[in-house]
């Protein structure tokens, strides 16, 4: 019987490798693995690249593993936030390496590397200081830059719904860089609410198949994040 | 002689956004557009983070914590809604999907360019987010944006000082003092100016010719 | 309002020009736009680059456009079917050109389209016949070769439910080349078998989103394709 | 004495496949493995389509039009099934994340690569299908098929005669008369013969080196 659910988050983080290039899911607070994150942090990895959205908010979850001296590099669209003084001091003293991507681009590489494609063109960033130190190409008279795949070791990715196959249902606005990531990474591990029972989901609402998940692991976020779809 | 205010920047800018438009709207007074849009004037609000179709900020009580934009703000849906990953909704706006996108600027250059990510080549850690993608992808990219900085510099320039967002991208930007047409091979052309002022006290506040017509 | 539903399908057709490339969903017999073919042949437009998987089968649908001289080139991965006289006779004649192209360097090319990539690399037919007179590339120690988007003017599509925005639903193994071929023409019209209310269709069953969509027409393709989803 | 049937050949190559793999079957005798895998193993079978996790045939009368398989044949659903577009499912193919594919083969020839596609250069209308995208991209390629054509010439080569399929990418070949591996820097290795075949018969009917280990 195929059965991807583990019963802890430390069972779901075990074996990730120090070095690892981690991908992590969630846009804003909404589809973030938030406890897995907790989970990495405990779990002890070191010398990450973290390959997210954000640069980390206040001194919880990414920014206390930047604190912790954890990450060698980060790779993200956006490095500022709410409250970014972790990522910034580290930035100033020379401590974290950062490589800026703009938004469509990062989710794009990390789609491309999932889906077989070592390299694509895209006209976002031709002609600027993101653009520069890459090949350029013209294609019909427009300016284009070759861009590379973008692959993770592991992925931690949020979910609303998963059943014992891996499949995943996101929630809302929750699904954002989840589905490419959970495509991209040797090890996909998955946070969700709600375990179901195999062939309860439906067919079209599974936005990330099983084939591309590893592990499986049910918290409890508790509060507002368990509320039923629909009800505010 | 008052500039508009950031709110009558928005409303005028909502003004002209037609009927199923799909429209993106950046972070700051470009999101305050839709506020502007008469409900019965159907236009899709989309979001980078893969929500097709916003609705009005939630009421009071009623907010949903998974229902976000890209600014982060709660937000509900429209009738209509769906919603995609990430991939898929930059797909839709490097594909040149969207109808128009608004965003803030730093600097618009007489030849479209916009600047609106970082104040120089070695600013620390300089956030781009979303935009570099929807200058180069949006169908049409108005700015909106004080005529001005603070201490009265020009943000209308022949050529942008700081670092390119997109180049040649900007169609017309919307301004506490004027709304001005880009114009390709010609620069930027004047569509309105803010009520009691003059093309010439708007030219004195711009470091690019202000054509009419 | 928004309303791209329109009353016949003449309507939906109305305009397409000579030399047009038309990108055709579906496979097989499932999630093809059947009627909009049929509609086609009625509208006139000729000299088509036509897109879609197969070459037609029998003397019905792109069977018959072909037949009937309408099509330039075909542009697909598989020109055999069931019953490819038609094309294979034209074939022969020399009177149709064919390119053939693997199903995902297809669907893929169809995305990039959609996507504003203009061109990608794939693993996908190196060192074969059909990559040799395309650019190759080597990246990390494999061969690749790059592959060009492909856009259409017209996508016919096929779809379970619309509504007015003409947010499509698809049902079973109905998607396909659908939201891909969606994606990627300057007018895209949809038959569908069910419209339904405005805030009625699921957000997350939505697979293509109404953005994609100008023209939606409903038929009846009767009998079994009627039957409600899930009954046999 | 007698060769494997093709049922027989199916079911050598389907007691290789163990729980859990995401499989990709193409037409002819790889379809046929499916009814192989007990029922209690689960695999997961994956349609160029966009189906992911089929189930047996349909029963007659309970045939679901909507429900079919690369092969244009109809199906059932498993439990967990799920559904992607074509884009998608070949970026699930393409991305190596299918465990095994299954195809049949004109020729293979020893140093794995491929040939199943089109018979001469020439070929008028060459149907490629999915096969290419699978041969690049799946994580293991198997190749079922007759050891020899119908009037007897060799399909196991030193050097595919016909135009590829795909270069190096056959792991190994379920024959009528053997199992061979195909080992880079080596060539066809047996793991077993059809019962009662020497491998000095099967040899013979082989246009490259067998190996044993």
């Amino acid at each position: 019987m195929i059965n991807k659910i583990v019963a802890t988050v430390a069972e779901a983080l075990a074996g990730v490798k120090d070095g690892s290039t981690v991908l992590i899911g969630g846009f804003g607070s909404v589809g973030q693995p938030d406890v897995l994150i907790e989970g990495l942090i405990e779990q002890g990895a070191t010398n990450l690249t973290a390959v997210l959205n954000n640069a980390g908010v206040g001194r919880v979850g990414v920014a206390r593993l930047m604190e912790l001296g954890r990450v060698r590099k980060i790779i993200c669209s956006f490095p500022r936030s709410s409250d970014p003084v972790v990522f910034e001091t580290l930035y100033r003293e020379g401590k974290i390496e950062l490589e800026i991507v703009p938004q469509g681009t990062l989710a794009e590489r990390i789609r491309a590397a999932g889906a077989g494609i070592p390299a694509f063109y895209t006209a976002t960033a031709a002609g600027t200081l993101l653009g520069k130190d890459k090949e350029n190409r013209e294609f019909d008279g427009r300016q284009y830059v070759m861009e590379r795949a973008l692959k993770g070791d592991v992925a931690l990715v949020e979910a609303w719904e998963a059943d014992r196959w891996g499949n995943l249902v996101y929630r809302g606005s929750g699904a954002n860089f989840n589905p490419v990531m959970a495509m991209a990474a040797e090890l996909t591990i998955a946070q969700v609410q709600h375990i179901r029972e195999l062939g309860t989901l439906h067919p079209h609402m599974i936005m990330t198949p099983g084939v591309y998940v590893n592990r499986v692991v049910q918290v409890d976020r508790g509060g507002d994040w368990l509320k039923p779809e629909g009800e505010a | 002689m008052k500039p508009f205010t950031r709110d009558q920047m928005a409303a005028r800018l909502a003004a002209d956004v037609p009927e199923g438009w799909c429209v993106n709207l950046g972070i700051g007074i470009p999101t305050m557009v839709a506020n502007h849009v008469p409900p019965e004037r159907e236009v899709i609000f989309q979001s980078e983070n893969g929500v097709i179709g916003m609705g009005p900020a939630p009421a009071k009580g009623q907010e949903d914590p998974w229902l976000i934009n890209a600014g982060k703000q709660l937000i509900t849906l429209a009738k209509g809604a769906s919603f995609v990953g990430h991939a898929d909704s930059f797909a839709m706006i490097r594909g040149g999907h969207i109808d128009l996108c608004v965003l803030g600027g730093f600097e618009v250059a007489e030849n479209g360019d916009l600047a609106n990510w970082a104040t120089s080549e070695n600013d620390t850690a300089p956030a781009v987010g979303g935009a570099m993608d929807l200058a180069a992808g949006a169908k049409r990219l108005w700015v909106v944006m004080d005529h001005t900085t603070k201490d009265g510099r020009p943000k209308i320039v022949e050529r942008c000082g700081y670092p390119l967002t997109g180049l040649g991208c900007v169609n017309r930007v919307y301004t506490n003092l004027a709304v001005l047409d880009v114009v390709p091979g010609k620069g930027f052309v004047v569509r309105d100016l803010a009520p009691g002022w003059s093309l010439a006290e708007v030219q004195a506040k711009s470091a690019a010719t202000l054509h009419t017509n």
